[in-house]
This record gives structure tokens, C-alpha cells and sequence, in this order.
């Protein structure tokens, strides 16, 4: 066993903390609950950056403008990117349309968009679930019909974040209505400014701004379909391991547990002994601690476990399951800890740690995504302890 | 023994919700949240015409004169349809006490108005409130956070702290919201309606601004809170009982998998799980209520309630978003209305841990 | 609303508190998780006494020597009687037994039955579980067969509590194996000393000895039929209401509880500060008292609506649940405010308040009974929801 | 990064749990247990054959100077098979004691017997022990309860407070069982081995009586406690995957309502709880283990195993018994061997409450 990196990982590492600690000042820091533009568009710039150094893409080849490296690299850009809370952008096409690609796209596909991924220059959206598909994803509607020239595109994709940044959606679409349901499935990838797409605004509560993406006859060439026709699914499951091993969320709640606990080793509201003096304050700091520290063994896990070449599968459900939970319990605690202050919003004068608390606790309604924290349960026991289905 | 509703109490009920059903669709919640003001002036009228800010204070002054269970019974309906306005802070934290602190000039000058729905009144507690007397004058100092709807209070209560070598214990005092000296300062947070850092700058108060007599502020402030700190609890229970309701109905339409997901055992043992929690927040609620109707010691019951209030609070906030998971992430649907109110209700008036504190274990 | 009793139910609970009190002194109380004949013994003596005040069967009618009162009165006594720690005997046939006759008893059998159980002379047991049937009881398979002189018995019971000490068995068999399976059950009452029986005792682990109990050509005569046949499932299922509410179970948990408390006040086994004065062990007791507070206010609406005429469901299940949960969360908090001493039995010499520690942890292993939690969830869902099936 | 058993641990296991499978059945359990003596003489003989009580000893002792990880990797076996005796309390516990802490000629006296399973250790601990010097002698005074296998054992180590204004700190001290002045009486429990409150009445020791040096025992004690806290996890980690092995083979066997109820949900999502919570424990466990080894600062890391162990300890413990239902409140059926073990793992060398105030939050 070895719960350490190697050193050259430790490098990497270290390099990667010091570039975006030098590079993202708190005030252009991603906060929970709030998104906007200027952000994004400032994740999308050091993405870029990132990539100068190969270092956005580590996974891919480097003849892609990737970083030839690991599962286990991967994992620490992940968890360094949610730590340094870099505005997310870029990691639909990063983290599933580029490994979906290199497993199954031909030689013209590979050439044609790997290269931009790994530079930071495309941006990416995810049409997977359907107004009417949530949970059982295999039952999906959107047709994709054979004509004379290519297909065409007829349903709806919902819950699509980033669509209205994303230059191509990457999309699971029925070509055989006539099939079992996981069989007649196929990839696409659709270039966004097609004719016939049109975003229906979907505010979230995070202040993420996503879409409904309805598509009326939308004709796509040939081309555009990945890997072999009707096994989307099958394709699309083998290669959703864009953080995989979750890493990238427990950076980004790690770092405002780390917040929580110098705010309240640092304070003393009733100006007394320091919040974290107070005994059941430090014994939730300590619960929580122990909350953390669990969810990040199970993350790397499956980190470790993708890097020995394997598909991690209960494995990665655990890790998701217990950091949905423990992200809660994270968010409730610190709410209680900090009293009404929690409740402030960024911005507020008064807001304790840039208003992060109450965005958390907002982004911890998020107790879905991947399937319900139900799916993954049975996930565990069906796959994982092999019971009945 | 009896754990049902009298007839008119389930009479005030089903009024109360048709009404709300009708007067306050979530169009109507979320204009007043959006708005910023936290408050929807024709409801807001309507709801003074049936009685509602009065329900508990004296005919005399224009109420109903009835008993806080009856309150109860219309505030699980004002928490199930997220009733907007300062019903709770003003109509039932801040006319208590006045009721129970104020002379019969204050009681007369203010209760009427609150009970017709012209006057709203809020409270500002806290450590460092301070009223002085200066060469003879009051003079009030300080600052109070998290004061709700300051900007459009008409009078500020504060409480504040006893004097050191002058006075033994709390006084009340009067503020005009708009006095020179009074700087108010919004608070931007998930709640509802608009809140206010207020600080008091030197503020001179006339004599008659005392609510009661100095020093002697105190039992109107806990009684008032004592009550206030029930009707929070059947807000909550409410909101709780309306999230259970939606997950329920939902489950039973939405289908996955070819079925309803309400026929998945996980999802049935939530609502079940849920259920059990409204169910003994509901008995914990109204106990208090009941005891503090019949004039019976009630520090206990309502400490109990609150603590649990926080607990189903909590519970009813994760079914909610895991039944309904990706759709709930959206502004577009209800349930994080739901969800920010109980964040925010949790807190007020003291939370799990606080009233778990004041629970005697002896 | 009302959360008190009448002035006539108060002096009731008073005396009976009263008399508890003066005849079932500390030693001779029940102690969870140990049994002991003599006990038992002891515990019908205490019955005979309250049948010689009437207050035994205190919601039979007078005429069967019964109080002639009613659900709350019931309550009253079952709380009672589990917080004076009496040794629990003759409760089947005062709860279960007698209400069936009552409800669907011939006059004879009423006559033969019921001031027997009312005097505290005769002890049943139940006969429901089976070997292969648990939480679906329904599924039972003892048969009942009619012959020309009445009906023979053939099958198993089991987890069958006091067969031992039992005049009559009160039980399930199935007397068409044709029909549907709740449409196929008929309800007897069975001497124990019936040619054919056999018992296999079955120590339970909090010291009880049940049996398994076989029917081997048992053969009854006509009248040993408890109402309707092949309408015994329905008549159970409404008349089995004993303790429905729940109530003896609470008061002999919210005693030790009350115990732990009195000990977390007076005990300072650091020398300090008394237990009770340390932050979490204050909280977790705080914690608990309000779960002991809920618990009995759930207890106390089923015996209400039962009081009213209503039979309890969802309700009764509720109650049964969260006494479940809140039972196990009491004794793993007593064990761990108490540390290993809580681990010590009843008779060591330095095992606190009478070893009731480690013995109703044990006792809190009884997950089940009546259903699992998971059926009581169901029955929630479905019942109290409606949800579907 | 490498979470995975070298070949040689994975074949340690293998043949631990195939020996254990032969020689350990539960009927050895029982038997042990019930005697009153909590010890299966010839298991422990074929355990010492095997090496497993020197398994971290030097060699130079006959022990087989492994990694505390392969320990762990045996103790997980050990928890899932009940194996006992006091393996833990003598064979790792006492024995890092006289291995951190003894002389060398109290290693060479002790350990190799140790190693051959005649010679069995146990510790005695507790605010009220005391060494004194009087008149040139060594004495032993005080108290110390839950001694565990006090009865059976060779030789006492007794960590005596510090002497104030005279020696600063712990000392350890050897002590026949069987000496003048030992009193001993037992302590029923749950436990599933003989455990004593010792009383020492003035009990005069020779000068060699002394585990090292007077006054620097502490170290010892505590390198020895944090490697027994890691090996207690263990066994409790081997026992919870026990149970989960047994309810997930019996839910899929167990028919009601005409199906496995492996196959209803609520039963399936109890066992990925309990999945959950074992792979967790697995992880925390193995790395404080891994850490030790590696000669890194592990006690953050011991404090959260233990503290997790606990909890997985109480979840094992609940899931057994509700998915057995019924049967696993019988004494014949094997699931309250595992819960009252799990009890007194979770007491034993610290609870959850104890370790989570161990951890560091700065």
C-alpha cells in the first residue's frame, strides 16, 4: 500500500498550487451559489494558461496538446482546480467528450477537435437528460432518423449547463426506437449554431445559468456521430469519468472547510474563548474533519483505481454518495456554527468568508447529478455486493 | 385527552387556505421576494380584513381575542403558503410585546393600527443597545443586525441592555424608523425580506418613547418571544407539512424506470421518514401551544419544539430536493422557496443547539 | 386540544403509581435484558392484585371482571406498569386475546374466557410467526384441517414468547390453502396441553426462553374456532391492538432514561463537575429527553384515537417506529455517556443502575416485532400517504 | 498512490481465513466464551505455531518483524472469525509495551514466550495506580479495573501514575498475578473474556519489577496504544465486513412475500450504507497503518480511524440485526456475537467521542 504520490506527482503538485495561487487572487475565486461571466470567462483564461504548460489536458496524449499523464495527475488537477476555486469552464469537453473520443472517434475526429480541448479553446455542453428522463437515462426520447444526407435531430435536452457558453453539445440521441432500450442508442457531437437548436433559459439556484435545448429538425452529417451506431449508451457509460473520482467537488468544499476552521479558530463572536474552543463547535470541526478526510480517501480510490487501467463502478458511487452526503452535512454544520451570519450573501457587507456558507448549503441541494443518491445506493448493492436486481 | 382540531378551528383552517389558495399563488411570493420589499400590500390588506393581525390580541383594541392554538392552526397555513410580509415579526413577535410591556396610551396607540394593518412594527435586540440618560434625556445607542423590515417599519423596538450602576435590566424603547441618528444599513441574505444593520447614533428619545417603565422590559420581551417562538414552529410545520404533500404528488405522477418512482421503496421510506418528523413536530407544537393557553409552565415544551422544528426543518429541505433532485435545482420550481425559508426559520428565535441548551435535564 | 387527562384518569394514574410503587420494590423490578422465573412468578402476583382492584383488565367490561373503562385508561396502565419496571405476565391474553373474544366470541366463549384472563389466572401465548414467514405473515403455512370431530393442527410456530409458561396458545392457521392468502386464515384458541405439541426452547439473547412450538395432529374440537372461519386475518389484524400504542414499551425505556439522568446529575467519576454539567454529555441527554418526549406524544395519539373509536394505522406504526430508533439511540447513548461500565450485567458489582444499561441495549436489538421498520415504513407510505403499492 | 495488498498480504489473508475457517468455527467461539475463561487453548497454540503473535516482534526474539499493515491484514481476520483469547491485549498491546519500553533482558525474558503463546501479558491502567519507594522498596498500591484475562496471565503490567514531587512521570511495572496483596474479582459484561477490577494492597515489588526506567514509561504506553488502536480497528473493520457478508448471503436467500428481500430496496440501500461505511473504514484504517510504518505522524490519523470505528461498529451492529430480524435476537443464531463485540471494541482504547477530541481542527 501507499497513500502518498510519487515525487514527481508531489512536484506537479506543488507547481500546480503555486501557478494558481499566483494567478487566481481571491477576488476572482469562483463562490458557491454565484456564478457569472466575467468568471467564467476568467476560467476560460486560465485554462488557457493551464494549457500553455500542457497541464489542462494531463490526460491526453501529448500529440494532442495533452499532458500524456495519469489518472492520478488527473486527480490532482481536479482536486488543485476545486481547491484554488478556479471558475469552472472548459470540463465537459476536458473530462468526457475528449476520453470518448479517444476510445471510440476515428483518426479525422481525433484530429479535428482533441487539439482544441486541449487548449482551452472549445467549450463543451452535456445532452444527457430529457424533461422527461431523469434517473432511468436509458429511456431517453431525442430521435436521431437516418435521411438521405445524414441525421436529423428531433426532442429535447434538459438540465444542459453551459449551453449557452458551449460551442458543441456532446449528445446521447435514440437511432432505434424498435430496440431494447439501452441498444438503440447512439453519440453525437453537434456543433451548437446548427439550425434548428434554440436555449430555453433554465436559472439554477446556484446562480448557473443552464438550458433547455430544444432541437426541430436538426440535420446533422454523419460525422457527427461517434463510435458505432447504437452503442451510445454503452460508450457513453465506459467513459463518464470526467472526475470520476469526484475530486474536483471535494477540492472546492474542502477548501471552504479549510475557510471554516481558521474563521473559527480566529473568532470569538461572544469575545470570549475562540468559536472552535466552544466544545460541541470543535466537536462537530472534528466530525466534519473526519467527514472530509473519508470522502477523499474514497475519492482517490477511484483515482488510484482508473490508473491501474480498471473502471471503477460501485467504487465511484460510493465516493459520490458519501461526498453528496457529507457536502450536506458540511453545509448544515457551518450554518449552525456561524448562526444567522451564514445566511448573508457575497457582497454583504457582513458576510463571513465572501458569503460561501450559505452557497454552499445552496449547492448542497444539489443531492442528484450522475443519478439520485437512490440509483447510486443500488448501484452499490447490485454491482457492488452483487444483490438482486 | 384530545388531539383534534375543534370544528372552528378546522373551519379556520380550510378559510385560511382556500384564501391563501387563491390570494397568495407563488406569483404573488415571488413578486413580494423579488421586489425587495418582502411584502405584498394587497394581500397584505386582505389579511387585516379577516382578522389575522389580531387574532390573538384584545377585542378592545380590535382583535379576536383568541388562543394561541388558533394561531397556530392559521400560521401551519400561512408556512404552507410561504405567506409574505412581517406577519410573524410584527403582528405577533412585536405586538406581544407591546400587549404585554406597553401602557394602555401605547397599547391603544399602536395595536389598533397593527390590527387594521396600517402600523407595522419590528424588533432590534442585542448586545450592544444602550439607552442612557443624558442631562436628563433618553438617549438611545448602539446597533442591532438582522432587524426585518426596517426600512418600512414605523417604529423600531429595541431592547436593549441593562446600564451598569443605573438600570438592573432590560428597557423597551420606541424608534421611528426615520429619526435622525437612525442609519440603516441592508443585509443581503437568502431570506425573504428586506433586513437591516441599524445602528443609533446618539438617538434622543422622548420620555414617552419607554415601552412600560425602564428597567422593566424584560417578562414582555420573553413572553412575547415564548409565543413567537411557537408560531415559527407552525410556520415550519407547515411549510414541512406543504413539502410533503408536493413530494408525495409528484412521486405518484412522475414515472421512471415504467412506473411511478412513489412505488420505489426509497422513495416511499422518505416520505414515510418525513412523515413521522411533521407528525411529532405537529404534537410537539401544539402541546406548547396548549400549555401556554392554559396558563401552564411551558419554557420546556417550547424549547422541545423549536429544537425539533430545526430538525424537520432540515429533513423536509433534503426529501424535498432528493425526490424532486434536478428540477428543484431551478428558480423555475418551488422547492427552494421552501428550502431558504426553513434555512432561515431554523435560525430565528434560537436554534436546535440553543434550545436543546435551554432544555432542563434534571 | 388536550394534553392532559381528566381529573378521574389523573387519580387513577396516581394510585396505580402509588400501589407500583409500595409493592414492587427495587428488587423484585424487572431487569432488561434478564428473565428469571421467579420474576415471572412474581409478576402474576402483582396482576392478581390488580385484578383484586380491578384495574387487571381495565378495559374489559365489569361483568368479566374487567374495569369497564377505556383506551386511555389502558394507556395509563401500560405506562404505568412498564415505569414501575413490573414484570411483564399474563399481557397476551389481556391485550391481544381478550379483545378478539370480546369482538368475535360466542357468548359461551366468553363466558369460558374472559374472567379467567381478567383474574390474572391464565397465561397465553401467541402463535403467529412461523419458521419460514416473517414480515409477511400472511403467507403462514400451519394447517387446519377439518376432520369429522373438529380440526387438525399440523406445522410450526415460532419465536413464540412465554410457550412455556402458557395455558393457551392464541393463533393463525390456515384453513383453505386454496384461496387467496389473507382469505384462507382462521383464529383459535389452543390448550397447551393438547396431545401433539411439542416445545424446542429458543433462548432469546435479553434472556427471555421463547419456543419453537410443533403441531403435530393436534386435534381441537369445533368451538377452539375464534369467530369466522377463514376470516382470521381481518379479525387479527383489528383486534390486535395490545399495547398498539406502545406505551408499556415507552415507560419502561423512559425510566432508565429518567435513571440515567438522575446518575448524569449526581455522578462525577472525574471528580468535577457532574456528568450532566459536561457540554455534550448535556446536549446528547437534552437530545434525548426531547426524543423520549416525542416518542410518548406519538404513543399517546394511538391510544387517543383509539379512545375515539378509530383503529389506529399509520399512526400505530409510526409510534412503533420511532420508539424503535429512539430506543436503540437512547441505549447507545447510555452506553457511551457511561462508558464500559454500562458494559457490566446486572449482579457485578460496580455495573451501574443495575446493569439496565447493557441490558436494554441488548433489548434494543429487537429491530422488528410487529413487522420490521422497513414494513412499518411501508405502512406509513402507503396507508398513512397513500401512496402506491 | 496504491491502495491494494501486496501478493503477499493478499496471500496472509487468504491463509489466515482458511485456518481460521477450520479451526476457528463458531463453535469454538461459543465454547470459549461460555467457559468463562475466553480462551480455546488449542487455537492459540496452533496460532502461535503459525507466528502470529510475533508477527511485529524482532526476529531476534522469533518473532517475524512484518509491517504493523500485515498485522492489520491479520487482525481483519481475526475480527471476522471471533477468534479468542487475547490476542490484542497481550500479543500487540503488552508486547509493544515490554518491546518500546523493557529492558533487554525483560524482552529476552518475556517476548520469546510471548512469541510461543505460553507466556500471556495484560495491562493494567487507571488514575488510582501507584508506585512508591518506602524505606528503599518498591511498592504497588491503587486500583485498576476492566483488567482484562487478569486471571489467566503471567505477569501484570501496571502503568502507575507519576508520583508527585517525586517522579514525573508514568512508570511501568511488572507484576505477578499471583503475587501477595493481588486481589481479584471479576466483572460481568458483555465481554465476551474474563475482565477483573484488581486491587494491589501494598504490593512490595523487587527492584526489577521496573519495565525500563522509573518514570519514563509514558512513551511506551503510548507508541503501544497507538499501535493496538490501529489493530482494534482492524478487527472491528474484519467484523463489520463479516456482517455485511452474512445479511447480503441471507437477504438473498430469505423469501417473503414470494422474492429474496435482497431484491427490496430498503434492504439493498441498508447494505450499501454498511458498504459504504466499511470501505471507509478499510481506508482509514489501512492508511494510520500504513503511516506507522512509514514512521510518519500518524496520531490524526489513528484518532480518526478509531472515531470512524465506532461509527461502523453501531452500523454494523444495527443492520445485522434488522435485516436478520427475528432470528438474530435468538442466542443460536451468531449475530450477537458480533454486536456485543462490537460494543466493546467501541469502548476499548477510545471511543468515537474520546478521538474526534484527539483530532486536531487548526
Amino acid at each position: 500500500m501507499d497513500f502518498d504520490f510519487t515525487p514527481e506527482q508531489s512536484q506537479f503538485k506543488d507547481e500546480l498550487r503555486e501557478f494558481l495561487r499566483a494567478e487566481v487572487p481571491l477576488e476572482k475565486q469562483e463562490v458557491f451559489g454565484q456564478w457569472s461571466e466575467e468568471q467564467y470567462q476568467f476560467g476560460r483564461e486560465i485554462n488557457r494558461q493551464l494549457a500553455a504548460r500542457n497541464w489542462l489536458a494531463i490526460g491526453l496524449p501529448e500529440k494532442y496538446g495533452g499532458g500524456g499523464k495519469g489518472a492520478i495527475e488527473r486527480g490532482i488537477l481536479a482536486e488543485e482546480l476545486g481547491y484554488g476555486r478556479v471558475p469552472k469552464a472548459g470540463f465537459i469537453g476536458l473530462g468526457i467528450v475528449a476520453p470518448a473520443i479517444m476510445a471510440f472517434g476515428t483518426k479525422d475526429q481525433k484530429d479535428l477537435y482533441l487539439s482544441p480541448i486541449a487548449k482551452g479553446e472549445v467549450e463543451y455542453c452535456q445532452g444527457f437528460s430529457e424533461p422527461n428522463v431523469g434517473s432511468d437515462l436509458a429511456s431517453l426520447e431525442l430521435r436521431a432518423e437516418r435521411d438521405g444526407d445524414g441525421y436529423v435531430l428531433n426532442g429535447a435536452k434538459m438540465f444542459t449547463s453551459y449551453a449557452f457558453q458551449a460551442d458543441y453539445i456532446y449528445l446521447l440521441a435514440r437511432t432505434d426506437p424498435q430496440a431494447e432500450k439501452h441498444r438503440g442508442i447512439s453519440l453525437f457531437i453537434v456543433d451548437m449554431k446548427t439550425s434548428g437548436i434554440s436555449l430555453q433559459p433554465l436559472p439554477y439556484i446556484n446562480g448557473e445559468m443552464a438550458a433547455q435545448v430544444d432541437f426541430d429538425n436538426v440535420c446533422l452529417p454523419w460525422s457527427s456521430l461517434i463510435g458505432e451506431e447504437n452503442r451510445g449508451w454503452y460508450q457513453a457509460m465506459t467513459t463518464l469519468d470526467y472526475e470520476r473520482s469526484g475530486l474536483g467537488r471535494y477540492g472546492s468544499v474542502r477548501r471552504v472547510f479549510d475557510d471554516i476552521t481558521d474563521f473559527c479558530n480566529d473568532s470569538a463572536p461572544d469575545g470570549g474563548q475562540p468559536l472552535a474552543e466552544h466544545p460541541l463547535v470543535r466537536h462537530q470541526l472534528a466530525d466534519r474533519r473526519l467527514g472530509m478526510e473519508t470522502w477523499k480517501l474514497l475519492c482517490w480510490r477511484v483515482a488510484w483505481l482508473q490508473s491501474t487501467g480498471s473502471t471503477p463502478n460501485a467504487e465511484a458511487s460510493i465516493a459520490f454518495l458519501y461526498g453528496t452526503d457529507e457536502r450536506l452535512r458540511f453545509a448544515e454544520m457551518a450554518m449552525e456554527v456561524l448562526g444567522p451570519y451564514a445566511t448573508l450573501r457575497n457582497g454583504s457587507g457582513q458576510a463571513p468568508l465572501l458569503g460561501n456558507i450559505e452557497g454552499i448549503h445552496r449547492e448542497a441541494m444539489h443531492l442528484h447529478g450522475a443519478g439520485t443518491t437512490e440509483i447510486h445506493r443500488n448501484i452499490i448493492a447490485q454491482r457492488g455486493l452483487g444483490m438482486p436486481r | 385527552m384530545n388531539f383534534s382540531l375543534t370544528s372552528e378551528q378546522q373551519l379556520l383552517r380550510n378559510t385560511a387556505r382556500e384564501f391563501l389558495a387563491i390570494e397568495c399563488p407563488t406569483s404573488v411570493v415571488r413578486e413580494a421576494e423579488e421586489s425587495g420589499v418582502g411584502h405584498a400590500p394587497d394581500l397584505w390588506r386582505k389579511m387585516a380584513d379577516l382578522g389575522w393581525m389580531g387574532i390573538c390580541l384584545p377585542k378592545k383594541y380590535g382583535g379576536e381575542e383568541s388562543l394561541l392554538t388558533d394561531q397556530t392552526v392559521l400560521f401551519e397555513e400561512v408556512g404552507r403558503a410561504l405567506v409574505p410580509g412581517p406577519l410573524l415579526s410584527s403582528s405577533v413577535l412585536a405586538a406581544q410585546i407591546v400587549l404585554h410591556g406597553g401602557t394602555d396610551q401605547q397599547k391603544e396607540t399602536l395595536l389598533p393600527g397593527m390590527i387594521r394593518g396600517e402600523i407595522i412594527l419590528t424588533l432590534a435586540r442585542g448586545e450592544r443597545l444602550e439607552t442612557s440618560s443624558q442631562s436628563g434625556n433618553l438617549v438611545l445607542s448602539g446597533d442591532s443586525s438582522f432587524v426585518r423590515y426596517a426600512g418600512s417599519a414605523n417604529q423600531i423596538i429595541c431592547a436593549t441592555r441593562p446600564a451598569i450602576g443605573a438600570w438592573p435590566d432590560t428597557t423597551l424603547v420606541l424608534v421611528d424608523g426615520q429619526a435622525d441618528g437612525v442609519i440603516k444599513t441592508a443585509m443581503e441574505s437568502i431570506a425573504n425580506y428586506p433586513q437591516f444593520l441599524v445602528e443609533f447614533d446618539d438617538v434622543s428619545l422622548p420620555d414617552d418613547a419607554v415601552l412600560g417603565e425602564i428597567a422593566e422590559g424584560r417578562v414582555a420581551l420573553e413572553l412575547a418571544t415564548q409565543r413567537a417562538t411557537v408560531i415559527q414552529c407552525a410556520e415550519t410545520l407547515g411549510r414541512a407539512e406543504k413539502v410533503l404533500d408536493m413530494v408525495v404528488e409528484y412521486a405518484g405522477m412522475r414515472q421512471q424506470f415504467g412506473q411511478p418512482i412513489g412505488t420505489f421503496q426509497a422513495v416511499q421510506h422518505r416520505c414515510a421518514n418525513l412523515k413521522v418528523a411533521v407528525d411529532s413536530g405537529r404534537l410537539l407544537t401544539y402541546q406548547a401551544a396548549w400549555r401556554l393557553d392554559q396558563n401552564l409552565r411551558a419554557s420546556d415544551e417550547i424549547a422541545m419544539a423549536k429544537a425539533q422544528s430545526g430538525t424537520l426543518s432540515r429533513l423536509a429541505t433534503e426529501t424535498g430536493h432528493s425526490i424532486f433532485a434536478g428540477i428543484s435545482f431551478t428558480v423555475e420550481h418551488d422547492m427552494h422557496l421552501y428550502s431558504d425559508r426553513a434555512k432561515i426559520a431554523e435560525a430565528n428565535l434560537g436554534d436546535t443547539e440553543y434550545h436543546l441548551d435551554q432544555m432542563i435535564v434534571d
